[in-house]
């Protein structure tokens, strides 16, 4: 989707600031939206790419005048409420009101660490995927998509030309991925975008951009 | 302005108690229906607030560093070199590691969320998750240099990587001049975690 | 500016709702930022493509949660300010405090409908920008320019292809007009963009967009 | 979601009582500066309240309807047609009238500000003015068109025009079967807004 998440290029957002005090969390509440959104991803009920585009869907306006975990939190609730683990309206009533869904896998303490160590790659064998489209030094230009749903080709790609880079093997898809839960895996490639070709004579000298891009985002240049 | 800056403040002074107060109910109805151990929460904030931060990275870089062929597997297999120091798994499943030098100077950036691999480097700051970066990091990449006060002449070419897929970019930074015959252990000191987002420098001072 | 502004093509931002009993300003204080606004347009101490940029300058986030006559007033404050006409200091003490600079011209009562029924074309003698670089039917590409500075090429055109469908004439060139005060003027444009040139595959059927452009925004395809 | 409307709500109502604080006391320093006539305010408001709206439009199109000439000159020169009808000025000094026909549909939207012909529409909704229509008109015009209940088959093109310039957009609407003979008066009755914006359609019982 062409959301306010999509953020590369865009002007006015005002200085970065960084804060070499800054605490990990802020509040005792992100630590809360950090936790359970890990401890709830364990349990299997979506997918990382689901996750995403769930925070994605918040408000524009919104998503711009809120925090990293504000996002999350977003997120963890559109989720819930979409998978009937938990309503709106039992958030409003502070209360367990609808029938609790059994979940076939809970994270318990014990289970953290290993889990933590574990992750869970997105990196499928090869062989599930043919051979790749393109090799490194080849052109190729990102197409022009615009899905309202999940996808991971930025807007400041999307018609631009550039020149695969390396091979990073065979991944799951995002696009399908977070729309049905098909991993369609396939191809990705980091590929390098001089600055000019982005942002034409507003580019800064001697920069350029490498983006990891799957083989459904291009075609040959 | 000051009118928005009035205005954003007032917000967010409300708007965190709200927060709070929402938090504090859902995750009484996760533990109420039996889907989060509230141990288990403890355990994930300790882990990242305790045990996994940047520390891990900077042991990476420092053994890069002071071992010739450490340094050529971690560029060419980097999740399997870090991997052999203990760092795996959640968001830095598969690893790339980018050596900066005289020449060419990467930086690492996440516009479209704020992907981060936490094995190496912990939790990203806010900085990293906030518009500015995000924003202007593709397509200002020298102006955002200079707000983290580093200047590259022209003649270094700067990459930045977006990390819009599952791969997990790490920079290892420039070794400093005058650190011959320092120890892994004296190197990981001075290792910052800016220099391996590629925000910043390693200085012999640091 | 690449700025919140900047719409066309965005997700997320809910339905349109078209109100039927709406009332043409929903409060008094939104009568006097349209017609304050007016008022001090016609002083001549900016033009309205600066006009534009102070309003695009909103902080994204803001914009976006904002409504259109709060951009004005925003756009209006900061014009002020930046002709030290008006302080923040002078707003937040509700207090004339600096000097009061002399304006060369006032818009008073009597005046406001000969000025309004005048208006002020942007339209200028065609010997002031020779022959325009292209004619109906001639394909363009819109030029990928990024400045952080005013511009009214949007993004969704940039580096896609046209067809010049009209010529408008010669008219203020907004970049400069806004930057410097330098009308430049020039041959404008009607270009037509297929709906796949701009969105792709997700297009709808028999749809295109027709978007005024300038020689300087334009390349031949 | 609940949670960002109640946020919205709540912001709003705080919001409107700054804005009409700030806006009261520019307004006391504008005029007590002398930059600002206070009369001149309310002769400003007073023309776009009572006198110039979409009752101008209106009647231009019932002209083109009535008199072919007219028509011929209006859709060649708009701005010369629509002037001679009394219509002139601020954001209308350069006018463009497209003709909807069964076979092309054309909709105007300006997707960067909201630029709209005041001489002949007045000022322009809060929906044309909003992110939503700014945003979807360009890249999902059937299914705005949509939710102002217009349905278009396929064979209808759709041409949607982004006022990026000065020049100022207006739809000359289909005229519906069953009013000949109607005389302009009657017809421009039944001549709504959002049919010269081309989010409508002219319907014979409005």
């Amino acid at each position: 989707m062409n959301g306010a998440h999509d953020l590369g290029g865009g002007h006015g957002h005002g200085p970065i600031a960084p804060d070499p005090n800054e605490p990990l969390f802020h509040a005792g509440w992100e630590r809360k939206a950090f936790s359970l959104t890990l401890a709830m991803g364990f349990t299997g009920q979506w997918n990382i790419d689901q996750a995403r585009f769930a925070r994605e869907s918040m408000a524009p306006g919104r998503y711009l005048e809120t925090t990293y975990y504000e996002h999350w939190l977003h997120g963890l609730e559109v989720l819930l409420a979409e998978r009937a683990l938990v309503s709106e309206a039992e958030i409003q009533a502070a209360e367990s009101i609808g029938e609790t869904k059994p979940l076939p896998r809970i994270l318990n303490a014990a289970d953290v660490l290993p889990a933590l160590q574990k992750g869970g790659s997105a990196k499928r064998d090869e062989s599930t995927a043919g051979q790749p489209k393109f090799q490194p030094g080849a052109h190729v230009t990102a197409r022009n998509i615009n899905p309202p749903t999940h996808t991971r080709v930025p807007r400041y790609v999307r018609g631009r030309t550039g020149v695969i880079d390396r091979v990073h093997g065979v991944f799951v898809f995002p696009d399908t991925h977070s729309k049905t839960g098909d991993e369609r895996p396939q191809w990705l490639y980091a590929v390098r975008f001089e600055g000019t070709e982005l942002w034409g004579p507003d580019a800064e000298v001697g920069a350029c951009v490498y983006v990891d891009l799957w083989d459904d985002y291009l075609d040959p240049a | 302005m000051p009118h928005d800056r009035h205005h954003h403040d007032h917000d967010h002074g409300s708007e965190l108690t709200e927060t709070e107060l929402r938090v504090r109910t859902l995750e009484s109805l996760l533990v109420e229906k039996g889907y989060v151990d509230p141990a288990a929460l403890d355990v994930l904030v300790e882990t990242y607030e305790k045990n996994v931060g940047p520390r891990n990275g900077a042991r990476v870089v420092a053994k890069a560093w002071t071992d010739p062929d450490y340094k050529a597997w971690l560029l060419k297999d980097a999740s399997a070199a870090i991997a052999s120091l203990g760092y795996t798994g959640r968001q830095g499943e598969d690893m790339i590691v980018l050596e900066n030098t005289d020449n060419v100077h990467n930086m690492v950036v996440c516009t479209l969320c704020s992907c981060y691999p936490w094995p190496v480097l912990g939790l990203p700051p806010t900085w990293y998750k906030a518009a500015p970066y995000r924003a202007r990091s593709v397509s200002q990449p020298r102006s955002v240099l200079a707000e983290f006060d580093v200047t590259l002449p022209e003649s270094t070419e700067i990459r930045v990587w977006d990390s819009t897929a599952e791969t997990r970019y790490m920079i290892l930074p420039m070794r400093p001049d005058g650190t011959d015959g320092w120890s892994a252990e004296q190197l990981a000191d001075i290792v910052t975690r800016d220099s391996m987002i590629g925000t910043g420098l390693v200085e012999k001072s640091a």
